[in-house]
């Protein structure tokens, strides 16, 4: 019960803490302190969602009429694919992880640091050159190959190519230092006592993540090395002119691209694993189960990068053997939606902005999810591929799922980061703006698919106006949501309430030292003897039911 | 049960074979999505308002799945999927197989617009293609410059265009009318424009169409859009000319007269026996390997001797050729449909 | 502190002082020649079908010598072997997933002037 | 310490060895098991790295094999071979540099370390000569392709690839060889004792992957 009586009393702010404990802005671009690094793509993050939310709310003005409504098709055909760029490689790739994996990776390790806290440095730095190049290409004209960059239009358009694939090269070195050092972290950084099947699950969730990132980013940054080389050289790798095969392109680069849509959405559902929990005041139900299905995500995501090409003239024989792996990623994501939901049954679930996102979550997961089942279906995908049921699909995850994850997180560790707290009832409000505002945009463009319309289109034909006004309407539901977040957690930065050491009364590792952390995380070292999500009090008489 | 479904997805008519198909499992698959989600995000709430937090710090019980519940939670959403798997897979090669008697239809996708060849002796046209209701429709596909996408939502139909080489589709549209293509692979500014249109005919009127258009030729001055090789008239005359300024005739003889290399006539579908003995049939696929790469398979008793127009004929003058080729029949010149599928779907080895 | 999560894998990693001396690396330097001077002498010779699978396997034989003996995964952690393995076994999922497009499409949807053979011949 | 028996180092070395401990770790042995696993998924990354260019000489070989072969007889034997020759020695010098100062003979391992070095520049050079034939020849890729001898369709491509493996493999030769100055610079100026001596061993595990890549990349190109 001194748990109860110490939140009553008022909490306190931590008088020295990462935060001032050196000051001037030297201090922080020289920091190796993995926190600061983390606020520092904190702010970048944001900067670049919120470009690539204006280019989305510009696409979605354009696409309110017919025909050309705000812009030029060559500067729609511009808009589309910056969005795609900055969102993919600047925003989703390094979101979670870079934010909340630096963060809280080694506090939940109960670790002083990353095990190479300059290379995280780097990293961070790397990120910056990379998406300055893209910003580079953006003020040089901007490109208009969408961001798949499918040669040979890749090769061939007279756009500012060149500066965005030299871009997406070093920011793919950024990911891959950032992943390479989260794994050595994990395996080496442990507290005493934290086995491997104590760790919590967001440290789960960010392996697998790391996995991927460090062995599929390689052929990414080689594949838009060699369409560069092309346009530069013209040495015909991918040119039909002179022999070369298009198609080749596209294997190399989906087999980076789709693991990479799992480095987008693994960390988010390792987000949800670590705060459903945590909101429900509850052990994760089947905890092995969701960890190895993290581990099953990462490796099977390795094998079916092929079902984005069942149109492209991949042979039938291929079509069919990546569609039947396919099928088992989905498995795996469905055994976490059944384990999230089996943690809420019989709970004490808070009544809280993140958890309104969490329910999100689960429903655009699954939804989304099962859509991904549905275009891996071949036959189905010959009807729904490159139309904007491929979008809302894409979007239902990237949104519905890693936008959700992001917040979430946002939410439930800002008063870590910070030691602040935010205003619940404006979360609440923004939280039901948002994911109101998300199911008014997509469900539309899923009935845009199914009507036939294709992904990428300017103007289209007038049969498809009423569904494209109101996912615009939507769009506009979606951003006034994120503005309201944005607000309420700047006021509550500046002149929110203390919230203490753990305000949600969490069993995570990192709740076990002050927040703000001081600067090397704990003031002892913590040691680790019960199990990761564990919410019942020692020595308690505990129900245990098996269902 | 099948329109009220339609309209709630939005989805177009069903003016193809394959478009039924496609949406039988469509609404399965989508039902049991919608279901499956809207039953999660209602069970959460269910959950948000049942369990919600009662007191500060409450304790709650140590819920554990069993093996049972494992296997079930595996077990179901596997079923399922591999349902789909299975059906949409069969759909899919019952989609990528057309029938032998198919009529062929060259299609050339360049940037903004859609060309369409006739197999033997039939008209060119851009931006519409005219076919009969009824009968299935072959169509060899290539792209002059970037990947284009051929499109058509009311077939549900969809196949990329390569440039450098073939990709094929087939329908069979089931109701007389006019249906939109689109493209559907990013292809530049004007990807978004890149509109044509399929006119289906009666099998009857699309006949006397066929008739119509082919009198009409000789005379006719096509004075649309070129595709740069600046000739107006039938893929079969395009491939004389081409067997002309090629240099084709100086070895290749169109009546059956031997000389330097085999001669066209009836060679389509020959049956020829190579120098290492193997034999072989001369389909499509042959007869442009021999083009490309003359010497990887020699006729017996002839000469390796002729060069390799790699590089020389674009994707589109070695199909002209092709037609050409199979046009030269020593039996009457009808518009009879393709007798053999000129190449299997999947090589079987 | 990661101690004692996993005691064995940080004192096998390190390696034994005494454990082989110059012996070892020379032996295994002169099998590399040996195999080298093996597969340039059959290499352009035409053995038909044998060429590829010998040259492959010979340079697998190579590569496998280096990464045991030169350095040293026959006496690293597991983590460092599985990391490595996994790096390989993907390596081999990306081409055999392209093979098994370009093995089995039809001949006329290879680019324009590839033989029409198809085959497992590299 | 579980694994000072295993070391059974010197007190002065032992001393040496935990003086380059870092803040954030526990023990050395952490610390050591650390920067091997982190080199292990760099070599990782890398060997995917070279599987791109891989899979395009797989597929280009599939579709134009008769060329490739053709192709491939146009190359140097003799100078493949002794660049094989070169790096395969190469690396034996550096695994044995490696044990040298391991076993605290710090001047023969710096020995050893020039002599790798050199044969890096020996195979660079090598190199040189035949790129410099390819460009007189007009054996180059892509649309640069001249060459009369050989026109079939995909002879570009050959040398497309050609360029792009081994120029990225002497761009990583070009890298380790860096690396290897910088580890003798520090060998030179002591830096290393058997109680610390990781840097030479990651110096040397990049120069073997160098050596790996070359043992896949010769008989693909020269040989078959």
């Amino acid at each position: 019960m001194s748990q109860s009586s110490d939140a009553e009393a008022a909490p306190v702010y931590p008088a020295v803490n990462y935060l001032n404990a050196d000051r001037g802005v030297w201090s922080w671009l020289s920091t190796l302190d993995h926190k600061r690094i983390a606020l520092m793509y904190l702010v970048s993050v944001l900067f670049f969602f919120l470009i690539g939310g204006i280019f989305a709310m510009a696409i979605r003005l354009e696409l309110l009429t017919p025909g050309p409504t705000i812009m030029s098709a060559n500067t729609y055909n511009r808009m589309f694919t910056l969005h795609g760029v900055v969102m993919i490689f600047m925003f989703m790739i390094p979101a979670i992880p870079g934010v909340f994996g630096n963060f809280c990776l080694p506090l939940m390790l109960g670790a002083k640091d990353v095990a190479f806290p300059r290379l995280n440095l780097l990293s961070l730095y790397l990120y910056w050159t990379g998406s300055l190049l893209a910003v580079t290409a953006m003020a040089m004209g901007g490109l208009d190959t969408g961001w798949t960059f499918y040669a040979p239009y890749s090769t061939t358009t007279p756009t500012t190519v060149f500066p965005a694939l030299l871009g997406v090269f070093i920011l793919g070195f950024s990911s891959i230092l950032t992943g390479l050092n989260f794994i050595v972290t994990i395996h080496t950084m442990r507290a005493p006592g934290l086995g491997w099947m104590r760790l919590q699950l967001f440290v789960w969730g960010i392996y697998a993540t790391s996995i991927i990132q460090v062995l599929a980013t390689p052929v990414i940054g080689l594949t838009v090395m060699l369409v560069g080389i092309e346009r530069i050289g013209g040495f015909g790798l991918f040119d039909p002119t002179k022999g070369g095969d298009p198609v080749l392109f596209q294997h190399m680069f989906w087999f980076y691209s789709h693991p990479a849509v799992y480095i987008m959405v693994l960390p988010s559902m390792a987000v949800v694993s670590d705060a459903i929990a945590a909101f429900s005041r509850k052990n994760i139900f089947g905890y092995k189960m969701i960890a190895y299905s993290s581990l099953g995500i990462a490796f099977v995501g390795f094998f079916a990068w092929g079902h984005h090409m069942f149109v492209s003239g991949q042979s039938p024989f291929d079509n069919g053997a990546f569609a039947a792996i396919s099928m088992l990623v989905g498995v795996f994501t469905a055994i976490k939606v059944f384990n999230w939901v089996g943690t809420l049954y019989r709970g004490a679930i808070a009544v809280t902005a993140p958890f309104v996102y969490i329910c999100g979550f689960l429903f655009f997961i699954v939804f989304g999810g099962m859509t991904g089942i549905a275009v891996a279906t071949v036959s189905l995908d010959v009807h729904w591929h490159d139309t904007y049921f491929v979008v809302a699909h894409f979007h239902f995850i990237m949104v519905g799922a890693v936008i959700m994850g992001f917040l979430i997180a946002l939410h439930y560790w800002f008063p870590k980061m910070f030691g602040k707290k935010y205003n619940e009832g404006w979360g609440m409000v923004a939280a039901s703006f948002i994911v109101l505002g998300f199911i008014a945009t997509f469900i539309p463009q899923f009935l845009a698919g199914n009507a036939g319309m294709p992904r990428r289109y300017y103007m289209y034909p007038e049969r498809f106006e009423a569904l494209n006004v109101a996912s615009t309407a939507g769009a506009s539901l979606l951003a006034i949501g994120f503005v309201i977040v944005l607000i309420y957690l700047i006021y509550a930065l500046v002149r929110g309430p203390i919230a203490g050491d753990n305000p949600w009364d969490s069993g995570g590792i990192e709740w076990m030292t002050t927040s703000p952390p001081p600067k090397e995380n704990f003031h002892e070292t913590p040691i680790i003897d019960r199990d990761p999500h564990s919410y019942q009090k020692r020595g308690e008489e505990v129900e245990h039911v098996v269902i | 049960m099948n329109d009220i479904m339609r309209t709630l997805l939005w989805l177009p008519v069903q003016a193809s074979t394959f478009a039924s198909k496609v949406d039988n499992l469509h609404y399965f698959v989508i039902t049991v999505t919608m279901v499956a989600s809207i039953a999660t995000g209602l069970l959460a709430f269910y959950f948000f308002f049942k369990y919600r937090e009662r007191r500060k710090a409450q304790s709650t019980p140590l819920v554990l799945p069993s093996v049972k519940f494992e296997i079930v939670v595996i077990g179901v959403p596997l079923f399922f999927f591999l349902l789909w798997f299975v059906q949409g897979f069969k759909d899919y090669v019952w989609y990528t197989s057309p029938p032998k008697n198919a009529m062929d239809v060259y299609v050339m996708g360049k940037k903004w617009m859609w060309k369409f060849a006739y197999g033997s002796q039939g008209p060119n046209a851009i931006g519409t293609l005219h076919v009969p209701e009824g009968r299935p429709v072959r169509l060899l596909m290539t792209s002059r410059d970037v990947i284009h996408s051929f499109y058509v939502p009311d077939f549900r139909i969809k196949q990329d265009l390569l440039p450098g080489r073939y990709t094929e589709t087939w329908f069979e549209a089931t109701k007389a009318g006019r249906y939109q293509i689109l493209c559907a692979e990013y292809c530049g500014t004007w990807h978004s424009q890149m509109w044509g249109e399929i006119v289906v005919m009666p099998a009857q009127e699309f006949d006397n169409w066929l008739v119509e258009q082919r009198r009409g030729l000789s005379e006719r001055v096509d004075t649309s859009t070129d595709d740069g090789d600046n000739f107006h008239g039938s893929i079969v005359e395009y491939g004389k000319k081409i067997a002309m300024s090629e240099g084709c005739v100086k070895c290749h003889s169109f009546d059956g007269e031997p000389h330097i290399g085999p001669t066209w006539l009836d060679l389509y579908q020959r049956r020829e026996t190579l120098e290492t003995g193997e034999t072989i049939i001369a389909d499509e696929a042959y007869l442009t390997d021999s083009m490309i790469d003359p010497r990887a398979k020699i006729v017996k008793g002839y000469k390796p001797v002729m060069p390799t127009y790699k590089g020389r004929l674009a994707a589109p003058e070695a199909a002209a050729l092709v037609e050409f080729i199979k046009s030269l029949r020593s039996e009457s010149l009808e518009n009879v449909p393709s007798k053999e599928a000129i190449y299997e779907p999947v090589k079987r080895r | 502190m990661a101690q004692d999560a996993h005691p064995s894998p940080a004192a096998k990693d390190a390696p034994h002082a005494g454990g082989h001396g110059i012996g070892r690396y020379i032996a295994v330097w002169a099998i590399l020649l040996v195999l080298t001077i093996t597969t340039v002498a059959t290499g352009r010779q035409d053995l038909g079908w044998v060429n590829l699978p010998l040259a492959l396997t010979i340079a697998c034989i190579k590569a496998t010598l280096v990464v045991l003996f030169f350095m040293h995964m026959s006496e690293s952690a597991g983590a460092n072997r599985l990391v490595f393995v996994v790096s390989l076994v993907f390596v081999l999922v990306m081409i055999f997933g392209v093979f098994g497009d370009l093995w089995t499409r039809a001949p006329m949807t290879l680019p324009s002037g590839s033989p029409s053979t198809l085959g497992p011949e590299l | 310490m579980s694994s000072s028996d295993a070391h059974a180092l010197s007190p002065a070395h032992e001393a040496d060895r935990q003086r380059h401990l870092a803040h954030h770790f526990d023990t050395m042995d952490t610390q050591e098991y650390a920067v091997r696993l982190a080199m292990w998924l760099f070599l990782g990354t890398e060997v995917l790295l070279f599987a791109g260019l891989f899979l395009g000489y797989t597929v280009y070989r599939h579709f134009y094999h008769e060329t490739f072969h053709e192709a491939s007889r146009t190359l140097s034997i003799v100078l493949g071979t002794t660049n094989t020759i070169v790096l395969i020695t190469s690396s034996l010098t550096v695994a044995l540099a490696y044990w040298a100062v391991k076993t605290g003979k710090n001047g023969l391992g710096a020995f050893l370390l020039v002599v790798t070095i050199l044969c890096a520049c020996g195979f660079l050079v090598i190199k040189g000569f035949e790129y410099h034939h390819k460009f007189e020849e007009g054996m180059l890729p892509g649309q640069f392709y001249h060459y009369a001898e050989i026109t079939g369709p995909g002879a570009n491509l050959y040398f497309t690839i050609y360029f792009l493996t081994t120029g990225l493999h002497a761009f990583h030769v070009i890298v380790g060889m860096s690396v290897l100055i910088w580890v003798l610079a520090r060998l030179l100026k002591g830096h290393f004792s058997p109680g610390y001596y990781y840097p030479v061993e990651l110096g040397a595990l990049y120069w073997h992957l160098v050596d790996l890549v070359w043992i896949f990349l010769f008989p693909l190109l020269y040989l078959i």
